[in-house]
């Protein structure tokens, strides 16, 4: 199971009085995040196989670093789509709340909507200055998979997840392709071959397509600015670009300090650490 | 050598003049918005100034005219909340609503849509009804009164069904009377009903004239002739234009003259326009010199034929258009009732309830237009006949005829499936030649 | 005596791309190679394969037939391609000559699936292809074998051990995937969720198949075919008994050489 | 000793679940049974003559054999309604009847008749799609009037007007009891889960009407005497498309967060009873008429004329001030058209209620994780959750 873990060096969990953490785990990853007295403190990646061996596997990724362990922690809340596969958390919260509370608490009051591209689902969220929901929507079962479909099309053109958004940027002129769903798209970019349509091109086009199915379902429930987006295809610099193209409106900056798809697991951090305080 | 139709550029500027009429309120007219599924006639006796605007023939121009803009349509609609899987040609129309901008025939975007005065429509599918329901909301709450017709197999000869039909029609004249406080006048009325009962006639007979060889006429221009029945069948223009139609075609005929002289393969379709209008599936029927002379969707949407007799076998032939002018239309109810009789024996009515009648039209058109093979085109999201039973039909006419289905939508490119239906486009092709070359022994 | 003539024949589908090199009619061995986005190159490495594996130099081939999707675009010189075939005559005529008393094929490609008949030359008698919704079987085999940390053979292997029947959506492979992983979170068993998996392929293509009428013996193409759990579950929904093909990659390769061997 | 009222909803639940062994055990006492697809049939005429009206309901496993049948954007319960034909699951049925609605239905019934042996021994009631005019209620006599021919031909057996009557109330009585059952739920600790009160609705569907109204009776009386199940959480009102998987009613209350079911506005439930037909009148047909004009109308049949407001939205307002619901679950089948255009003009409506709501795309399956999420989130919403 591929996993990796980062530390805050300077903190020491031994020394810490409240030690609580966010298990998030999601269709493709799971993340794990500890806080010390509300500092983050230690967060890990693990590819989700089989929900409940992932959630060991996220706290196993930090215990084997810092030497922290389930007993250790005081209390822990899950979220994400396995959520009910971990069955050391105390309390479990939706990975809405989660998001809205997380994006909150890392780019701060201004935010009011919230875009989670999750592996399998993609999610908007309205949220108050204080993180709390008040309005979500969920994607119509034709959209759903878009963060895993992008996976699917990596291997189909044969190049590595992490760099295909770079090469999408690169080409000025994008292949049309249906924006209803991926089964539709992914088959179109297979027959693109017939026309001998530049591979750029073509990836360039699949990732306008994502985004133009995604800001049409953030149409639907409306945009509230600040905007943050958060989740796998975050990390798409592609799909950034065009989402901001399409919905005119710049989302805030990823902070140079967070990882944004620990947003709910720091979400989710965050409810367990206000669930052991009114203990 | 290819005939080219004399009378091509007056059904386009007809087209073009309803709209514009429509748009500037000519002579300080009504405009009656509403789906052309539905009888018009009852809104001419309202006066000499009533311009109409239906859907169906609207989304599909533009949709012609102007994809760019027909395709922002459909994703403005679909950012207001409409189904994914709702109609096309909704969303499109809707979406123009949302957008506060409508597309005309000629090539321009008209901004601010033109608020209608009322809606007349009808109650065909679940999405028709709701279509114009949406509309009105939008806008704030146009009136708006739907016609029920149910339709089904020879719903034209159930009298429950048509004084039904007629029933809510003169209900909905006086609606129309309180709606626009203008009085009703019979003598335009009556005038309007017989010639909108003329063009559906005429339209019939032109589309059956396509039964001889070579078949004068092909989809495509069935395609563009037909729309002004959709638009606006009651003007004494509409119906000269159809007469001059129908007298260019017979001379074709009788001189063996045809749009499409290369006609090996003689196709029957069942499916709407845009699919088989793509220019490399198009390309493929055309170099095998395989035409489409027959369809449902052309010929079917506005237009009447014998129909179905006592034993329920249905007959694509035209009524002698001489019929019309004897029909005894001297009081309103007698025209409402001629009027609910002709729409309610459309074939695309007739398929949307009743499998039987779906097979026997089929059946009918494959033997007599001649077709060498069947095709299918279900429009996705569509509700009427143009999905509704397609897909078991080819479990019947599998082993007579060379059949294929594939995916298509009425306007919405992004459904379509254009390289599975080349591939099945160039199968069908195959299939047809093998088919002929076992039949004809060779 | 007729000359004995080294041929090649090249299936350039969606998602590989397949070569066989026969004498006459005797196969001599195999290559392949994934299509990717170089389907020229593809086509090359696959035939260079092959030719690896049968100690047949270029020089040695009369001729390489093209099929598949990418029939028309495998063109370039060094690949000495001097005719080709569509597909499902390729089919057809491959499934009858590994089989004479077939007259179904049932060809499940990595993207797209068909069912051709056929009648005892391998003419064609009816050709029936998957809608639109039902494409990329292939790419779920492949993503659902990756989800669960395997590969496609072990994701038969799984499913096999299945005990509990299971139901994901069917309408597409994303819809199932959907309900697949959502399975997966509920904590149902993972070979349980395999069996569903499986099952969807299974019953996209036994129902498309039902259009043709069903006779004779019925064979099944393509590398999906190798999944014994999908043929059981296919032949269940058919009721009727198929078998597959051996070798079920290469059949349209076979097809296209011994199409243009009869001309 | 598990309490009485807990026996009888087992027993309810069990015919639910298990329709096709119930419908045998009549059929091996001699009744003949008539299945429907959509509940717009006049049920009272089959009751007079004899016959035991069962609906047709899918089996909520998901095949994909019938789209070779009905193209595969139709709604998933119109996929598994039809295939239930197919695989002759339904075999005891000596009748099948539909009243034209939705497309997607008719498409279902067709396929029993045309492939599953049907022909002969099935009828299509002409149905109107406006059904809350006057027009509509003399359309509906005249085509009742063909059916109750129909079912005496059929039968061999003419129907007369005492018959009817009878068979009226005892429809009239299952829709009182529905209602109250229906309406304990208003209470801020009902004594019934909603997701019970749902299963029952659905058996009415498929029971014997009087056995039904027997066992209904007795487990009201016992609700009084001794509440089944009483906690007070948040309130949930269900509307939208039809629904017969317990699992999503079961899910609605087995969240993370104490939830009650108080109300669903669907065929599978109120609609189907929340309505009487007129009694002891002398036009028996006119009378189901006058009733069926009265129902909640189906998103497939709901357009005022004159204005082409929805009425149905109306009703729903009232329901919402009687049930007092905090969230509105909007359920309806993937693909199903009526539903998503009526959803868009629900919104707004609910909006200036300040009730939030979340939408479920049903189909064969339950993502019960999915689904789970999004009502925790809905429930997250109302009860203002933040750290």
């Amino acid at each position: 199971m591929t996993e990796k873990a980062s530390i805050h060096k300077q903190l020491d969990w031994k020394k810490a009085k409240v030690i609580v953490a966010g298990v998030d785990i999601g269709a493709v990853n799971s993340k794990a995040l500890i806080l010390l007295d509300g500092q983050p403190y230690a967060s890990s990646h693990v590819k989700t196989l089989i929900p409940k061996e992932s959630a060991f596997g996220t706290i196993n990724a930090i215990s084997d670093k810092t030497g922290l362990k389930l007993e250790n922690i005081h209390s822990i809340v899950a979220t994400g789509i396995g959520r009910s596969q971990v069955p050391f958390a105390e309390k479990t919260v939706s990975e809405i709340a989660c998001a809205a509370a997380g994006a909150v608490n890392i780019w701060g009051p201004s935010v009011r909507t919230v875009l989670d591209l999750g592996g399998q689902s993609c999610k908007i969220i309205h949220c108050t200055d204080r993180g709390r929901v008040n309005d979500f929507l969920w994607n119509d079962k034709c959209a759903a998979g878009l963060g895993r479909s992008m996976e699917s099309f990596a291997d189909l053109v044969q190049k590595d997840i992490d760099e295909i958004g770079n090469i999408a940027l690169q080409s000025e002129e994008l292949l049309r392709l249906s924006d209803f769903c991926s089964v539709f798209a992914l088959s179109e970019v297979l027959d693109s071959k017939i026309n001998r349509v530049p591979e750029e091109q073509v990836i360039a086009g699949y990732h306008h397509a994502v985004a133009m199915r995604i800001s049409t379902l953030v149409a639907r429930i409306g945009l509230k600015t600040d905007l943050v987006i958060i989740g796998g295809l975050a990390r798409n610099p592609a799909i950034i670009k065009w989402l901001e193209e399409i919905l005119g409106v710049r989302r805030l900056a990823p902070k140079p300090a967070w990882d944004s798809t620990l947003t709910v697991a720091l979400g989710a951090a965050m409810f367990a650490d206000s669930f052991h305080r009114r203990r | 050598m290819a005939y080219t139709l004399k009378v091509w550029s007056d059904f386009k500027n007809y087209q073009t003049k309803c709209y514009r009429d429509y748009l500037s309120r000519a002579s300080g007219g009504l405009r009656c918005m509403g789906s052309t599924w539905s009888v018009l006639a009852p809104l001419k006796g309202l006066g000499h100034d009533v311009h109409l605007i239906g859907g169906e023939p609207h989304a599909a121009s533009t949709a012609g005219t102007l994809p760019e803009e027909g395709r922002k349509n459909i994703m403005a609609a679909e950012s207001a909340g409409l189904g994914f899987h709702s109609c096309s040609y909704l969303k499109l129309f809707v979406g123009e609503v949302v957008r506060d901008k409508m597309s005309i025939t000629d090539g321009t975007v008209h901004d601010g849509y033109p608020r209608p005065d009322l809606i007349w429509t009808t109650h065909l599918c679940n999405l028709h009804s709701k279509w114009y329901q949406e509309v009105s909301r939008i806008l704030g709450g146009v009136p708006l009164f739907p016609i029920d017709v149910i339709g089904g197999g020879a719903a034209e000869q159930d009298p429950k069904i048509v004084d039904y039909v007629s029933d809510q029609m003169e209900e909905g004249i006086g609606w129309l009377e309180r709606v626009t406080g203008r009085q009703f006048n019979d003598e335009l009325f009556i005038r309007a009903a017989r010639n909108e009962i003329k063009v559906l006639v005429l339209w019939g007979n032109v589309c059956a004239l396509n039964m001889h060889s070579p078949a004068p006429l092909d989809e495509r221009r069935f395609i563009a002739l037909f729309p002004p029945a959709m638009v606006d069948r009651t003007t004494d223009e509409a119906a000269k234009l159809y007469e001059d139609l129908l007298a260019e075609v017979q001379h074709m005929v009788d001189t063996g003259q045809s749009v499409i002289p290369n006609q090996d393969y003689r196709i029957a379709y069942f499916g709407l326009a845009h699919t088989y209008g793509h220019p490399e599936i198009g390309r493929t029927l055309k170099n095998a010199g395989a035409e489409i002379v027959a369809s449902v969707y052309t010929f079917g949407t506005a237009g009447n034929f014998k129909g179905f007799d006592k034993d329920r076998k249905w007959s694509w032939e035209g009524i002698d258009p001489s019929w019309v002018g004897d029909l005894d239309l001297s009081t309103r109810r007698k025209a409402l009732t001629e009027l609910a009789k002709i729409v309610l024996a459309w074939p695309t009515w007739q398929g949307v309830r009743s499998y039987w009648a779906l097979e026997e039209m089929s059946k009918a058109m494959a033997a007599q237009f001649k077709a060498d093979g069947f095709l299918l085109a279900p429009t996705r999201s569509c509700e009427t006949d143009f999905r509704n039973g397609y897909i078991a039909l080819q479990r019947i006419f599998k082993d007579r005829l060379p059949t294929i289905e594939y995916d298509t939508e009425t306007v919405d490119v992004r459904k379509m499936d254009i390289p599975g239906s080349k591939r099945k486009t160039e199968l069908f092709v195959d299939l047809m030649k093998a088919h002929k070359n076992k039949k004809g022994g060779v | 005596m007729k000359k004995v003539k080294i041929q090649a024949g090249l299936d350039a589908g969606h998602i590989n791309t397949k070569a066989v090199i026969m004498n006459g009619r005797e196969v001599m061995g195999y290559g392949n190679a994934p299509t990717g986005f170089d389907i020229v190159g593809a086509a090359q490495s696959a035939l260079n394969n092959a030719m690896e594996n049968t100690g047949v130099s270029l020089e040695d081939l009369e001729g390489v037939v093209a099929t598949g999707i990418f029939k028309d675009i495998i063109d370039s010189p060094s690949l000495k391609v001097t005719g080709t075939v569509p597909e499902f005559k390729s089919g057809a005529k491959g499934a009858l000559f590994l089989n004479r008393d077939s007259r179904t094929i049932i060809d499940i490609g990595g993207n797209v699936h068909k069912a051709v008949s056929y009648d005892q030359n391998g003419d064609l008698l009816d050709v029936v292809q998957n809608d639109k919704c039902a494409d990329g079987l292939g790419i779920y085999y492949t993503t659902m074998a990756k989800a669960l940390g395997l590969n496609e053979q072990g994701l038969t292997k799984l499913a096999l051990k299945s005990t509990k029947k299971l139901s994901v959506a069917i309408q597409c492979g994303l819809s199932a995937e959907t309900d697949a992983i959502d399975l997966m979170c509920q904590g149902e068993e993972i070979a349980d969720v395999a069996a569903a998996v499986l099952r969807y392929i299974a019953e996209r293509v036994a129902d498309m198949s039902t259009y043709l009428s069903l006779t004779k013996e019925v064979v099944v193409a393509g590398g999906i075919a190798r999944s014994q759990v999908i043929i059981k579950h296919i032949s269940e929904l058919l009721n009727q008994d198929i078998s597959v093909i051996e070798p079920p990659e290469y059949v349209g390769a076979i097809g296209a050489v011994i199409s243009e061997e009869e001309e | 000793m598990e309490k009485n009222a807990g026996k009888i909803i087992e027993k309810f639940r069990h015919i639910t679940e298990n329709p096709h062994e119930y419908a045998k055990a009549l059929k091996d006492k001699g009744h003949l049974l008539a299945g429907y697809m959509c509940t717009h049939v006049p049920e009272e005429i089959l009751y007079a003559a004899g016959f035991v009206p069962i609906r047709i309901l899918s089996a909520h496993e998901s095949q994909a054999m019938t789209r070779s049948y009905i193209h595969e954007t139709y709604c998933s319960f119109s996929h598994d309604c039809a295939y239930q034909g197919l695989q002759k699951n339904y075999g005891y049925l000596d009748m099948i009847t539909h009243a034209s609605s939705c497309i997607h239905m008719a498409e279902a019934f067709n396929v029993w008749v045309r492939f599953a042996g049907y022909e002969e021994k099935s009828y299509l009631i002409t149905y109107p799609h406006i059904i809350h005019t006057k027009h509509a209620g003399d359309i509906m006599v005249k085509s009742f009037i063909q059916f109750k021919e129909f079912v005496e031909k059929f039968e061999g057996k003419s129907i007369t007007d005492e018959e009817i009557e009878k068979a009226i109330k005892v429809y009239n009585k299952t829709r009182r009891l529905l209602k109250k059952l229906w309406e304990s739920l208003k209470a801020d600790k009902p004594p019934i889960s909603g997701a019970d009160v749902a299963t029952v609705s659905l058996a009415a569907q498929v029971m014997e009407k009087q056995e039904f109204n027997k066992m209904l009776e007795e487990l009201i009386q016992e609700l009084k005497a001794e509440p089944h199940r009483v906690f007070s959480g948040v309130r949930l009102m269900v509307t939208g498309g039809a629904c017969d998987d317990l699992r999503i009613f079961d899910l609605l209350e087995d969240l993370n967060y104490d939830t009650n079911l108080i109300f669903v506005d669907s065929c599978t439930a109120a609609r189907y009873f929340w309505f009487e037909v007129p009694e002891d009148s002398d036009d028996k047909l006119k009378a189901i008429a006058m009733g069926h004009i009265s129902r909640i109308p189906c998103p497939s049949k709901d357009t005022v004329p004159g204005s082409g407001e929805k009425k149905r939205f109306r009703v729903l307002q009232g329901y919402i001030e009687e049930f007092k619901p905090d969230g509105v679950v909007m359920l309806y089948q993937r693909f199903c058209s009526p539903q998503s255009m009526d959803i868009m003009a629900l919104k707004p409506i609910l909006k200036n209620l300040g009730i939030p709501w979340t939408e479920l795309e049903l189909d064969t399956t339950v993502p019960r994780i999915q689904f789970g999420t999004q009502l925790e989130a809905l429930i997250e919403t109302i009860n203002r959750v933040e750290p």
